[in-house]
Parts: structure tokens; C-alpha cells; sequence
């Protein structure tokens, strides 16, 4: 989240669209009921389903599941159209004036620099034009009818009132009342939040929507501000740790990126990271990324490190492509694979296609299960029946379960979709001889290092030299870990001005990532969790809830990445001379010699209001993106593609490019989607907040609050197939079929979508054949295999289906 | 008191009648209205967070036992953490039910092996396992260990066995796991963020 | 009471057999039915065990009072029928009250009194069967609404009164009228007796076989 | 706040007034359905306070589970859809259980004494060690709230967390309800926070939005605030004028001292009779006739 939990009951208006906020995150929307009640806030709703979200909401509008482009790019054009922009800060504090190159070019669907054979874009011509000194020029007058603001403009002029509702199926009225809404936030102290999750991602455009959502956001000057900015709901109570630790085939710590096998050499490596500022005067932070680099480098493998090696440059593996899950599966489907390890990951029941996962799995030589439950990838290879047809003895696959403690049985941090690193203490011993994963991660290790001590192998210098000094080998404690990530001197650090007086004494933790140095000298696990342990000890355990602004800001609670700040961009929240465009809600200000206030600032302390260093500092242009240049696979503006299983068949903005055509499809795939004729119903899957993906069917108080798998349909879908609330019926997908319970609800309202009616039926994903709920199917058994064009998120939200009563 | 044995026998009926109502308790016991006993009297509280979504709710985990050291501190009730700023001691359905997720029967207890082919699991030891996953993963390793690709650059990769790591446990946990799967070359290596 | 004086039967073995064992259970499910009804009659429960033995006996106590006290009716049902004499003897009652029993109509078996008692007695113990199994926990009760056993248990109350008042009126004018309690104890009465208060009766049996 | 055995309002089948003479505060909790998202995290915290764990059971095509209130559910989320106003659905979702009347229906009905207390703060407890199992409470309750235990044959229903109320906490649901739908404190707190809500309701377009606190059985220590007070039956039934069933009240009210007085009647007059008039004797002559 740009923002976090408690600042958005500072917001006038909340959208909450490709999420559920009230169902998946009751305890943060928590904030919305208090804007609701205490700031007279209006909370809208657009989703396919009149979810537990629209229930209190003022104002809910259905849309086809798969549409979310063609809606907010009708709102981001009634906004332009109808002039209801944040002028001063659009010009201050994006790309508006910034001219594109000449031969950029955007016709029926298609960008500039296609390759058709390999599926993606050659981006050169999606830049700015540049000039002699290598920085972009801007035309502020906007004359320039390559200015972003004017592209963008023209690319949006298509999508009309008539042509968003004939995509999204909603209404007119609606949409335009959705509109009218969001318009109101374009006065500089009227703030409207985003609150959006998987119902966003979890499409072959995911990225994109939000990058659609962001701009909306910017054309309103709603980032940066108190109760604004674009809030991703995060799923997992530290999915956001783990992506900030990088745990991701293609990422190192703290958003660096690995090496690709054609950057042979270190300095080529760092410089392509080390962006250079594209206007003059702006900070550019990633020009820092030696130092994090280097300082990755030095806590991983210490003293091997050194500058003669590149700081062990090669010991880290490049990519050939990216191996994310679809990607790994593939292979491992082609018999590539031998081992597999799921550490608390359930892949059989997450991952799209669960036939050919488990079919997958099947062809490993040894899967090792690290989890505190039992769960179905564990016991792929069992008969469950319709749920799990496989035949045991045909699977050769060696499988070992190991058991590991749960949150109440061991220390830790973890990190919530506000970027807080809380930290947490145990309470109970583990059941049985389970262990933590600390100890079952270094029990492994310990004994791979010891064989490759005694036999040697292949390259074993990264094994034999990764920094080992936990005072127990095989049971590292979560305080050891957090003091590495949170890095410390390794020399005394000087003073750069005044080599005399010592900054950080070697062995010292650093208190910012601010002290990282590139000649090897400081060491850091994760360069944007530095300060998270200083010396003044585990700045994660603070637990003084004060809220002096309130604002919501409590900055001695827990720490937030980046050095505790909790409102990112907060400098936009003024505008340049230093005026906060609403009074009411000042986050930070200018006291004549550095920046202050409620929250950490987001910008150079000392740099004073009026100097032209822009919020956004981690950009090379120093200011947010309208025009992504060659950020995104698939067009530096967002372009409404329909779902890979598509309902209409076309692209009504131009039938000739249906799908996202940037996007990854393995061999045989493209033929595995089903189409409309045989299976003529939308389908999208989501949570219930009375469960949690496939841990608490486990779990006795929440199997009874939902006890039995179910789908939900609209009345008028049920009468057409003669289904009454309570039947069984079958729900078939081109990959295989479930049954289920059938809920019929008025909550589903069937669209006119292209002139042919769609029905949307809901799947929740909660069953599967372990547990104490009634067993039932892996709803990823209907799912198609194919994802996001930039992060390869599986297409859950929209896929076709047929449903009979069984 | 002429008294004929008719009316002798009525006496007695009536005395016995009366007195074994006495002896079966005829003045009832005063009932008190005591309200149910406070159930967190003496057990430990611990502060935790819930491992669900990532509202990263604070909560009090309340373990039997005041830490003596012969008691197994069991956790018997787990509520909101009032402190927290986000929750302020709320809790959703899940986050309520937490007790049931510790507690629950499917907590797997002992590492456990299925050999090929095998139709059941058989109970292992730590160390028996650790050695034996060890040599898989060295013998996968040094057999498609990828030290150079086909143009001759260094790699130094192992794309033949990949990691799902949770997103649940700890950075702490995550951090170990990185640096231990990235020093082995595993670039097929994810968590839920991928989904 | 002479020992020569000569004696008549009036209830058989059976019947008394069958009248006691009614009485027994009667007794015994008004206590535990006043014990739920008022809470001064709480108390009697001790003479079943305890409040909850108390309302699990009721209901199977009751059950069997209905299907013995049905038998004893069915036996009773042919003196049952109301006479002529039996209104005459009504419109006499003042006198009878004050023990003035000269020249009386001569009755059946049973006088008004009695027949009332047997038919009001047949009614209330059906309405309280009906009603009971309506608001019986935790067999049958669930299975009616709720309105229908908040009736049922009104029901049930009320009948119970007029049964148990009934029953008073029956047991004070079985001790007032000498020999009535010996009928029914040892099955007999002396001839005086019958031609006194059951002139009717008394002469058919002497008819009948001079037993 | 203390609910010592000092502090009883009334006694379930107890005649003679029990130990009232201390002013205590009146509590309340007040369920705010247009607050409510139906996540139905109170159920969860009641059932996990309470050590109770109902059964797991089946879905009948709704989101309702469990189904209904039982001996180990003491509350259960109502989901109601309904088109008010044409064209605009609304998920009416109402936290059903047991309302803590001033003049509880299930106390009146209640034959064993100390089975249902009435404490001076408002909450009305069952205490299942009296308990019988006869059902009398169900019959009297306008809320048809109260289940009797297959297991144990005793009568089950919310207490308002009697035993962390004794001890100055709030209720478990109170405390764990994610968008502070369900409020708790004293009664006339509640009744102000109430009406903060409803102008705020009728702010955004719900004029008959109102307090449900029904008179009929003299106001209740669970209250709702809704959306369309006019229409309480549109949220799963609640009633619209709820009063303990006429049948009841007269079965509890006159009758019981009416005809055990009657009884008592009877049989003095039974008694009475026989000594004035004496034993109805067949007299001496007409004994001889043979």
C-alpha cells in the first residue's frame, strides 16, 4: 500500500473495486466504516458480485468480470472530457509535459514494435525524446500534441460512456453516476483512496488495471496525500516480507534484480540499475543500488566478497527467463524437474489447472512438504476419489512431510500491506516433534554443506562460504536473522567530510540504509529494512500506539520500510512552493531548514520547496508516470484486452487484437481455452471472509461457519437451468469439472455485454479433499493456465464455464 | 389414647410419609446466582499477530500456566490486542477462530516419508530425513548443475529442483531461505506474490 | 361394623387392583405436575430425585395413569350412563350434603355425583394426554410449533386443575361417606349400605344371582 | 458492573424478591446493522470464548451457518436480500440471539427456581445446574431464542458474557466485531451512540432508519439500530411488536396463584365439610334389614 490500514478513514471517498475489503480484510475496513462515520466519507463499490463490501456501501455497480480497463479508462476519459483534474498537480508532479518520441505509435489495438513469432514488444520507441544533455524535454504550455497529456487524451477519447458500457455490461447510468463520483475528488482537499487485491491482479492485463487505477489516482492528486493513494490489499500477513525479501525467481533483497546470462559483467550490471536522473535535479534514489548491492553481497558471503571478485557476481545465478510458478510447472509437467520443496505453500490447490499439477508433481523424483498441516499437495498421490482420481502406485514420486510450528510457536516479524514489520513472540511449545522453519531450513543446510565439505560437488564455493556465524548452526534465532537483514558496519564508518570523526563503529548496527556504503565496508541483508534493528535495539517490537496528528500516523508503533515512513510520495501532499494542498490533513512541512511533521518526509531533507527535485524520487524522472515508457510488457498506456477465455469472442475497441497479445502462452495452452460456445458462462473465483484459502477447513469454528463447498449464481441464470438454491450441480471448465452446492442469489445480475446477455458465476475456493469442512473439489481444477503479462499472475477472476444441475 | 390397630397403621403411614420427605432433602439447597468463573484468571498472556491477511491484526495469546516450569504453556484463548492501532482488540472470523487452527487435528506432528509408488506414509526421524534429502538434493545438484550456458557466459545455475517458500512464516524465516536457495543457484523460486 | 352383618361385593379384585394403581400414578403426577407449575410446589420434586427427574418422570408416568385409568374407565363406562333418578337425586343435594338421606331416589351403582366425576375425569385426562405429549421435552415438543405448545401447556394446566380438583372432591366424599373406602379397599359393602345409598343398584345384584 | 448473587432483579420460580437493594449500572449492547458485513466474526469469537463447537454442517444454498441458533451456537448471522427501493438490493444481515429483556418471557415461563437470573445490570443468564429441561422458557421467549441441549437436556442461549461483564470486560463479540457494528456499554450510552447513527443514516437516505428497542417486553439490553425500522420483519423476521404470548402470560400470571388457591380451597373445603358435617353414616335400624 502507498498508504496504510488506519489512514484511510482520513479518505472523503473509497473505491473499493478488484477487491473485497469487507470480506477479506473485515479488521482493516474497520477504516472505512470510521471514514463512513466520522468524515461523512462515501465508500463505491464496482464488482461482479454485490459482495459484503456493497453491503454497506453507498453506492455499488456491477461489471462484467475481466472489463476493469474499459471502466476506469471511461472514467480517467469522462474525467479529461469533463475537466475535473487536479491541474497544478498533474503538471507539477507527472509526466503530463513530457514529450513523446516520434515514432511512438498506438493503432487498433497494437502498439509500436510488435514481434508477433516471440509475443512481445521491441519498447525503444516508448520513451521520451531526449536532448543533447539526455534529458527528457517538456512542453508545460502542452501544445506539443506529443505531450503525454495529449496522447494519453487521444487514447482515451475512445472509451465513451457507450462503448465502456457495452464492454463492462454496466449500466450507463451507473457507470456515469461511478463517474460523477470520483469527479468530485479532483478538488486539491477532497481525497479519494484505492483499496483493490487479487480481484485486480489476478487478470492477463492485472498489471495494467492497476497501473490504470494509479493514473486515475494521479489525475485526481490523490498520491502522496492523506487518506489517497493506491492501497493493495496484500493476501498473506507477510506476503509483503517475503516480496520485500525478494523470495522470487527473477529478485534479490529489497527489489534489487538478479543478474539476466547476458550481463557478464558487474559494471554493465549495476549501471543498468543505477538509473541516472532523466530531468535535471532529481534525486533518482536506485542511483544507489551499488550499495545495496555490495552490501547484499558482503552480509551473503562476507569476507569471499571482495571488489577483486565483483563482490561474488558470479556466484549468483543469472536468469535465462523468468521461472515463476506457471513457468516452473510447465517444465516440470515436460519431466524437467526433479525435486520440489513447499514451504507452507499448497500449490495443488493455488496453482491453475490442478490436473496438470498434479500430473506435474507425478513426474518428480522427491517433493519435500514443509508445512504445519496436512494439505492436498502433500497427498497428491492419494485416491480421493472424484476429488483426486490417481492410482498410487503409478506415482514414483518420494515424498517427505516435515512438520513446522505455527505463528503461536515461534519469535518473528512479519509485515502487513502498510509496510509496519511487527514482531511477534511465542506463546506455546509446537505439537509433536514439529520444528520451526528456521531450524528446518538450517538442519538442511548444515548437512548440504557437510557433504559438499566431505565429497565437493559442483561449485560449491557460494554453499561453503555463505556467512554462517549463528551462535546454534542448525537453529539460527529470529533476532541473529533480523540484526543480518538489518545490516551493520564492518569497518568504522568516517564521516565523508570529516575523515576523522566515526560515524558507525565496525560490528555496529546501522540505524539507515542511508549509511550503506559500496567498497564492502557495511553489510545489509535487505537495504529497505535497514533500521528495523538499530542500536537502540528491535525498533519492530515498539508497541506505543500514540497518534499525535490524528492522522492515524503512530510512528513509535512497530517500523515501517522505508525508515518508518507511512505515507510514501507525502511530499506531493504539497504543492511545489510548499503549500499542502488541503491544511486539514498536513502529513509534513517545511520549517525554513527541513522537511517535518506527522509523517517521515518522502524526499531529501535539506532540499527546500520551490527546488526543482520532484516526490517521486525513486523515478529517474522524478515525477509519477502517466506514460509507463518501457516499464510494462504490453504499452506505456493501459489498453482494455479481454480475458484469454473471453464471453464475446472479439475486442469490441478493436477486434483484430482480442487478447493481451504481450502475454506468455506455453505451447498447447492457447488451444486449452475454452470458448464461448461450449462454455458460455464468466466465471471468477474468491475468498470468503469466513476462511482463508485452504488452511481453515482445518480449522473446526470456521469449517462450521462454512461448512459445505458452493457456487453462487443469479436468479435469472438458476430459472434458465432450473436450479433451485440448495441443488447440487456441476460446474465444467475447458480443464475439468467441480460439484457444488448451487447458492442463487439477486447478488449476480446477468449484463448485456456486447449485445449478448452474460451470466457471472462465483466459485470460492475453500475445499478440497483434507480438512474438517465437508471435502470437496480444488476449484483450481476449472482455472486456465496463463498470466499476467509482466508478473505472470495466474488469470483466476475470469474464465469460462457451463454449469448443469447434477 | 385407645388407639385400634387401623388407626395405629394410619399414624405410622402418615409419620413415615412426612419424615422421609425430610430425608430426601425437603428444604432445598439455596441455589446461588454466582456468575460463571473469569476463565483468563492466571494463564499467561502473549502478544502475536495473526498469520492470516495482511491487516496484520495484533493479538493476546493467553497460554495455560504462569510459566512455572512444569507446566506445557497451552494456548486456551487467543483475542484481539486492544493496543493495536489497526485492530484496536478486533478480530474477523478467521482471526477469532485462531485457537482452532493451533489446536487443530490436521497439525502435522512428525516428519513423515511415502517411498515410491507407496499407498501410505511412515514416520521418520529429523536427522533421517535431513540426510537423505541432503543427498537427493547434492546428487540433483551436481548432476544439472549449470556452471556455463551455450554461448560460454557464466551462469552458475540449477533450474532442476525449485522452492514455493510460505508467506506466512517469518522475515526472519524468509531470509534464510533465500540466501539458502539463492547459494545453491534455484532460480525456480516463488511465494504466494506469484499468485 | 358387625362381622355378621351381611356383605355385598362391589368392585372386584381387578377393579380395585386397577382403581389403586390410577390413584398411585395420579397422585404421584399431580405432585410432580404442582411441583412445575407453582414454585411453592418446587419442593415436591425432591420426592422424585430432583427437578430433572421430575420432568422426565411426568410424562411416562402420565402415559401409563392414561392407559390404566382408560382400562378402569372402560370397565366403568356401562354404570355410567345419567338416569332419570340420578336428576332427582341431584335436585336433592342440599339435604344429601347435610347427611338428611330420608326417602332419597333409589340410584344406580353410581350416583350424579360420581358419573360427573367419571366423564369429567375421561375428558381431562385426554386433553391432558393431548396436551402432554405436545409439550413434552425433548421427545415431541420440538416437532410443534411454538404457539402450539404455549397452547398445549395452558391446556394442560387447566385441565389438571379441574382433574386434581375433581379428584379432591372425590377422595373428601369417599372418607365422608363410611364404607365407601372399604369398597373400594376390600371390594365389599353391607347390604344396609347398598340399599342405602344405591337402592337401584342394590336390587338388581339381589335379583341377579342373589350373590 | 459486579454480579454477585446481590445484585438479582428476578428469579426464575422464586416468589419472594431476592437481594436487590444495590443500584448497579445498566450495560446494553447495541448492534448497528448498517455497520454489519455479515463476516460473522462475533459468531466465531462466542463459539471460541464459550468453549462451544457446533456441528459442521451442510450448505443449504445460503450463506446462513449454522443454520440456526443451538444449545452451541448462542448466535447466528441472518441474510436477508431485499429490494426496498426498486432497483436498489440491499443485504440486510442481522446477529440474531438473545435480546436480555427488561421483562424476559423465558424467566416468567421458567418452573425451577435459579434457573433464569435477572441481574440488576440488565443481562438475563441461564444457570444450566437449575435447569430441568421442561422448554417452559422457549414458550415464553418473543424471540424464540432459547434451545435445549440434546446432550444435556438443559437450555442454552448468549449470556451477554455474564462472566467477563462480572469482571469489567466487554463481550467477546463486542470486543472482536471488526467494523464496531456491536457497541457495548451502559444503556443510555448505547441509547445516544444510537441515535449519532441514525441521523447519520437518514443523512444518507434512510429516513426510517431507527432504534429497535421494544416496549413490549419493556425494552430490551440488546438493540439494534436499522435501516428500516418500520419494517423489523424485512431483517429475517425480527418481530415487528414483540410481547411474551398472551397464552403465557396468563398461564404465569393469574392462573398459577389463582388455582393452586383454588386447590387449596378445595381441599379445606373437602376438610371442613366432613368436620361439620361429620361422617354420612348408614343409620343402626336400617342395618339389621336383611
Amino acid at each position: 500500500m502507498t498508504n496504510h490500514w488506519v489512514d484511510i478513514k482520513n479518505a472523503d471517498l473509497i473505491l473499493i473495486m478488484g477487491g473485497n475489503a469487507a470480506e477479506a480484510h473485515p479488521c482493516g475496513f474497520k477504516w472505512v466504516t470510521e471514514a463512513k462515520a466520522q468524515r461523512k466519507a462515501r465508500l463505491v463499490v464496482v464488482d461482479p458480485r454485490f459482495t459484503r463490501s456493497a453491503s454497506v456501501a453507498d453506492y455499488y455497480a456491477p461489471i462484467r468480470a475481466g472489463s476493469d480497463i474499459a471502466f476506469l479508462g471511461g472514467v480517467i476519459n469522462y474525467l479529461l472530457t469533463h475537466d475535473k483534474i487536479q491541474h497544478e498537480y498533474v503538471k507539477a508532479y507527472t509526466d503530463a509535459t513530457f514529450v513523446v518520441r516520434e515514432d511512438y505509435t498506438f493503432e487498433n489495438g497494437m502498439f509500436s514494435g510488435y514481434n508477433e513469432a516471440k509475443r512481445s514488444y521491441d519498447k525503444a520507441t516508448w520513451m521520451y525524446e531526449l536532448d543533447k544533455d539526455g534529458y527528457a524535454i517538456s512542453d508545460p504550455a502542452l501544445q506539443n500534441p506529443r505531450c503525454v497529456f495529449n496522447l494519453m487524451k487521444r487514447h482515451y477519447a475512445r472509451y465513451t460512456p457507450e462503448v465502456v458500457s457495452n464492454i463492462t455490461g454496466t449500466p450507463r447510468d451507473q457507470f456515469l453516476k461511478v463517474c460523477e463520483t470520483i469527479a468530485t475528488c479532483s478538488a486539491p482537499n477532497k481525497v479519494m483512496t484505492i483499496m483493490y487485491a487479487l480481484g485486480w491482479t489476478q487478470h492477463s492485463v492485472g498489471s495494467q488495471i492497476i497501473r490504470t487505477g494509479a493514473m486515475l489516482q494521479l489525475l485526481l492528486g490523490n498520491i502522496g496525500m492523506a487518506g489517497g493513494g493506491m492501497n493493495a490489499l496484500r493476501g498473506h500477513s507477510n506476503i509483503q516480507g517475503l516480496t520485500d525479501l525478494g523470495l522470487l525467481s527473477n529478485l534479490l533483497p529489497g527489489y534489487m534484480t538478479l543478474p539476466g546470462e547476458k550481463e557478464t559483467d558487474f559494471q554493465t550490471y549495476l549501471d543498468k540499475r543505477a538509473l541516472k536522473p532523466l530531468r535535471p535535479g532529481q534525486m533518482s534514489y536506485w542511483q544507489n543500488y551499488p550499495k545495496f548491492h555490495v552490501s547484499l553481497m558482503k552480509a551473503w558471503f562476507g569476507d569471499a566478497a571482495t571488489r577483486e571478485n565483483n563482490f561474488c557476481f558470479d556466484w549468483l545465478p543469472k536468469l535465462d527467463k523468468v521461472h515463476d510458478v506457471l513457468q516452473v510447472f510447465e517444465d516440470m509437467n515436460q519431466g524437467k524437474m526433479n525435486g520440489y520443496f513447499c514451504q507452507g505453500f499448497n500449490p495443488l490447490a493455488s496453482f491453475p489447472n490442478k490436473a496438470k499439477v498434479g500430473g506435474a508433481l507425478a513426474k518428480l523424483k522427491y517433493l519435500v512438504i514443509i508445512d504445519p498441516l496436512v494439505t492436498e499437495t502433500s497427498t497428491f498421490w492419494e485416491n480421493h476419489g472424484e476429488f483426486n482420481d490417481v492410482d498410487p502406485a503409478k506415482i514414483q514420486t518420494e515424498v517427505f512431510r516435515l512438520p513446522s510450528t505455527c505463528f503461536a510457536e515461534e519469535d518473528g516479524s512479519l509485515v502487513n500491506s502498510g509496510r509496519w514489520l511487527q514482531w511477534h513472540y511465542k506463546g506455546a511449545e509446537p505439537p509433536g516433534e514439529a520444528r520451526g522453519d528456521n531450524e528446518i531450513m538450517a538442519g538442511l543446510f548444515t548437512k548440504l554443506k557437510e557433504l559438499y565439505k566431505k565429497e565437493g560437488g559442483a561449485f560449491p564455493d557460494p554453499i561453503l562460504n555463505l556467512t554462517w556465524g549463528y551462535k546454534i548452526p542448525h537453529a539460527p534465532a529470529a533476532e541473529e536473522l533480523a540484526r543480518e537483514f538489518n545490516g551493520k558496519a564492518l569497518a568504522d564508518l568516517t564521516d565523508a567530510k570529516d575523515p576523522a570523526k566515526v560515524l558507525v563503529k565496525a560490528g555496529e548496527q546501522l540505524a539507515s540504509f542511508a549509511q550503506l556504503r559500496d567498497d564492502g565496508s557495511t553489510a545489509c541483508g535487505c537495504w529497505i529494512f535497514s533500521g528495523s534493528w538499530t542500536d537502540k535495539g528491535n525498533q519492530m517490537a515498539r508497541r506505543d500506539s500514540s497518534d499525535p496528528s490524528g492522522l492515524g500516523n503512530t510512528l513509535n508503533w512497530a517500523w515501517a520500510w522505508p525508515v518508518n515512513r507511512r505515507v510514501l510520495y507525502n511530499r506531493a501532499s504539497l504543492d511545489p512552493a510548499g503549500k499542502p494542498w488541503d491544511p486539514q490533513r498536513k502529513l509534513i512541512g517545511w520549517d525554513g531548514a527541513k522537511w517535518g511533521g506527522t509523517d517521515v518526509p518522502d524526499f531529501k531533507p535539506d532540499v527546500p520547496p520551490g527546488d526543482p527535485m520532484n516526490p517521486f524520487i525513486m523515478n529517474p524522472e522524478g515525477v509519477a508516470r502517466l506514460f509507463a515508457i518501457d516499464k510494462m510488457a504490453e504499452g506505456p498506456f493501459p489498453e482494455h484486452y479481454e480475458p484469454f477465455e473471453t464471453p464475446i469472442d472479439t475486442n469490441p475497441m478493436h477486434p483484430g487484437v482480442i487478447s493481451n497479445p504481450a502475454a506468455r502462452v506455453f505451447k498447447g495452452d492457447m488451444e486449452a481455452f475454452g470458448k464461448a460456445k461450449e462454455f458460455p458462462y464468466v466465471a471468477t473465483t474468491y475468498r470468503l471472509t469466513e476462511h482463508f484459502h485452504y488452511w481453515t477447513k482445518h480449522a473446526r469454528i470456521n469449517a462450521v461457519l462454512q461448512p459445505e463447498q458452493f457456487i453462487e449464481i443469479g436468479e435469472e441464470l438458476a430459472q434458465a437451468k432450473g436450479i433451485k438454491a440448495g441443488d447440487k450441480v456441476k460446474v465444467r471448465s475447458n480443464r475439468g469439472y467441480i460439484k457444488a452446492v448451487a447458492v442463487v442469489t439477486k447478488r449476480i445480475r446477468a449484463l448485456e455485454v456486447a449485445g449478448k446477455k452474460v451470466h457471472t458465476v462465483g466459485v470460492p475456493i475453500h475445499w478440497g479433499f483434507q480438512g474438517l469442512a465437508k471435502n470437496g473439489f480444488l476449484t483450481n481444477t476449472l482455472t486456465p493456465v496463463v498470466g499476467d503479462a509482466n508478473t505472470q499472475t495466474p488469470e483466476f477472476k475470469a474464465f469460462l464455464v457451463d454449469i448443469e444441475k447434477v | 389414647m385407645q388407639v385400634t390397630r387401623r388407626q395405629f397403621f394410619k399414624i405410622c403411614a402418615a409419620g413415615l410419609g412426612s419424615s422421609s420427605l425430610v430425608m430426601m432433602g425437603f428444604s432445598p439447597t439455596e441455589a446461588l446466582a454466582e456468575v460463571r468463573q473469569y476463565k483468563l484468571s492466571r494463564t499467561t498472556e502473549t502478544r502475536n499477530t495473526c498469520p492470516y491477511c495482511s491487516v496484520g491484526c495484533g493479538i493476546l495469546m493467553y497460554g495455560l500456566g504462569d510459566k512455572a516450569k512444569n507446566v506445557q504453556a497451552e494456548i486456551i484463548h487467543i483475542e484481539g490486542d486492544p493496543d493495536h492501532p489497526v485492530n484496536r482488540g478486533t478480530l474477523c472470523p478467521k482471526g477469532a477462530g485462531l485457537l482452532d487452527f493451533v489446536h487443530s487435528p490436521n497439525r502435522l506432528r512428525y516428519p513423515e516419508y511415502r517411498a515410491a509408488g507407496s499407498n501410505e506414509w511412515k514416520r521418520i526421524s529429523w536427522d533421517e530425513a535431513f540426510t537423505r534429502i541432503a543427498r537427493l538434493v547434492k546428487d540433483d545438484r551436481d548432476k544439472n548443475f549449470i556452471a556455463k550456458n551455450a554461448d560460454g557466459a557464466t551462469v552458475n545455475r540449477w533450474l532442476s529442483t525449485g522452492f514455493l517458500a510460505a508467506s506466512a512464516s517469518s522475515n526472519e524465516s524468509g531470509y534464510l531461505t533465500h540466501k539458502v536457495v539463492r547459494s545453491l543457484g534455484i532460480l525456480g523460486f516463488d511465494n504466494q506474490a506469484r499468485v | 361394623m358387625s362381622h355378621s352383618a351381611k356383605l355385598v361385593t362391589r368392585y372386584t379384585a381387578p377393579e380395585r387392583v386397577n382403581h389403586w394403581f390410577v390413584t398411585i400414578t395420579f397422585v404421584m403426577l399431580a405432585f410432580s405436575g404442582l411441583a412445575l407449575f407453582h414454585p411453592a410446589f418446587f419442593f415436591l420434586t425432591n420426592l422424585f430425585g430432583g427437578g430433572p427427574w421430575t420432568r422426565i418422570l411426568h410424562p411416562f408416568i402420565g402415559v401409563v395413569m392414561f392407559v390404566s385409568f382408560m382400562a378402569f374407565a372402560l370397565r366403568m363406562l356401562k354404570y355410567n350412563h345419567i338416569t332419570p333418578a340420578d336428576k332427582q337425586w341431584l335436585a336433592r343435594l342440599p339435604d344429601i350434603v347435610r347427611n338428611h338421606d330420608d326417602n332419597l331416589p333409589e340410584i344406580g351403582k353410581y350416583n350424579i355425583g360420581q358419573k360427573y366425576l367419571f366423564w369429567t375425569l375421561i375428558i381431562t385426562i385426554v386433553l391432558l394426554l393431548i396436551s402432554g405429549i405436545v409439550i413434552w421435552q425433548p421427545y415431541f415438543a420440538p416437532k410443534f410449533s411454538i404457539d402450539m405448545v404455549r397452547l398445549a401447556v395452558l391446556v394442560h394446566a387447566f385441565a389438571a386443575f379441574v382433574a386434581i380438583a375433581s379428584i379432591m372432591v372425590h377422595v373428601s366424599a369417599a372418607i365422608w361417606v363410611k364404607g365407601s373406602v372399604r369398597a373400594m379397599t376390600r371390594g365389599t359393602v353391607t347390604a344396609a349400605w347398598a340399599r342405602h345409598h344405591h337402592g337401584q343398584w342394590y336390587k338388581e345384584i339381589a335379583k341377579g344371582s342373589g350373590k | 458492573m459486579s454480579m454477585q448473587s446481590l445484585d438479582i432483579q428476578r428469579r426464575s420460580a422464586t416468589t419472594t424478591p431476592s437481594p436487590d437493594a444495590r443500584q448497579t449500572l445498566e450495560v446494553a449492547k447495541l448492534i448497528d446493522v448498517s455497520k454489519c458485513i455479515g463476516c460473522k466474526a462475533c459468531q466465531s469469537a462466542c463459539m471460541e470464548w464459550n468453549d462451544l463447537r457446533d456441528e459442521v454442517g451442510s450448505n443449504a444454498g445460503i450463506y446462513d451457518n449454522p443454520r440456526d441458533l443451538s444449545d452451541q451456537s448462542w448466535t447466528v448471522m441472518r441474510f436477508s436480500e431485499v429490494e426496498v427501493q426498486q432497483g436498489k438490493l440491499e443485504w440486510l444481515i442481522r446477529k440474531d440471539g438473545c435480546m436480555h429483556c427488561a421483562d424476559p418471557g423465558c424467566l416468567k415461563a421458567c418452573p425451577s427456581p435459579g434457573a433464569i437470573v435477572q441481574y440488576s445490570n440488565g443481562i438475563v443468564d441461564f444457570h444450566e445446574e437449575n435447569c430441568i429441561g421442561c422448554g417452559y422458557c422457549i414458550t415464553g421467549c418473543p424471540f424464540n431464542v432459547p434451545r435445549i441441549s440434546q446432550k444435556d437436556n438443559k437450555a442454552y442461549k448468549c449470556t451477554l458474557c455474564s462472566d467477563r461483564v462480572a469482571v469489567g470486560q466487554e463481550p467477546a463479540c463486542v470486543k472482536t466485531c471488526p467494523t464496531g457494528a456491536i457497541v457495548f456499554g451502559s444503556k443510555e450510552d448505547m441509547i445516544d451512540h444510537a441515535q449519532e447513527r441514525i441521523a447519520d443514516l437518514k443523512e444518507r437516505g434512510y429516513d426510517n432508519a431507527g432504534l429497535y428497542d421494544p416496549q413490549g417486553v419493556g425494552g430490551t439490553h440488546v438493540m439494534y439500530v436499522l435501516q428500516h425500522a418500520d419494517q423489523p420483519e424485512l431483517y429475517h423476521g425480527l418481530p415487528k411488536d414483540p410481547h411474551i404470548s398472551p397464552m403465557v402470560g396468563l398461564w404465569k400470571g393469574i392462573a398459577k396463584p389463582l388455582m393452586s388457591f383454588g386447590l387449596g380451597l378445595v381441599a379445606l373445603a373437602g376438610f371442613f365439610h366432613y368436620i361439620k358435617v361429620g361422617p354420612k353414616e348408614v343409620p343402626e335400624d336400617e342395618e339389621t334389614e336383611s
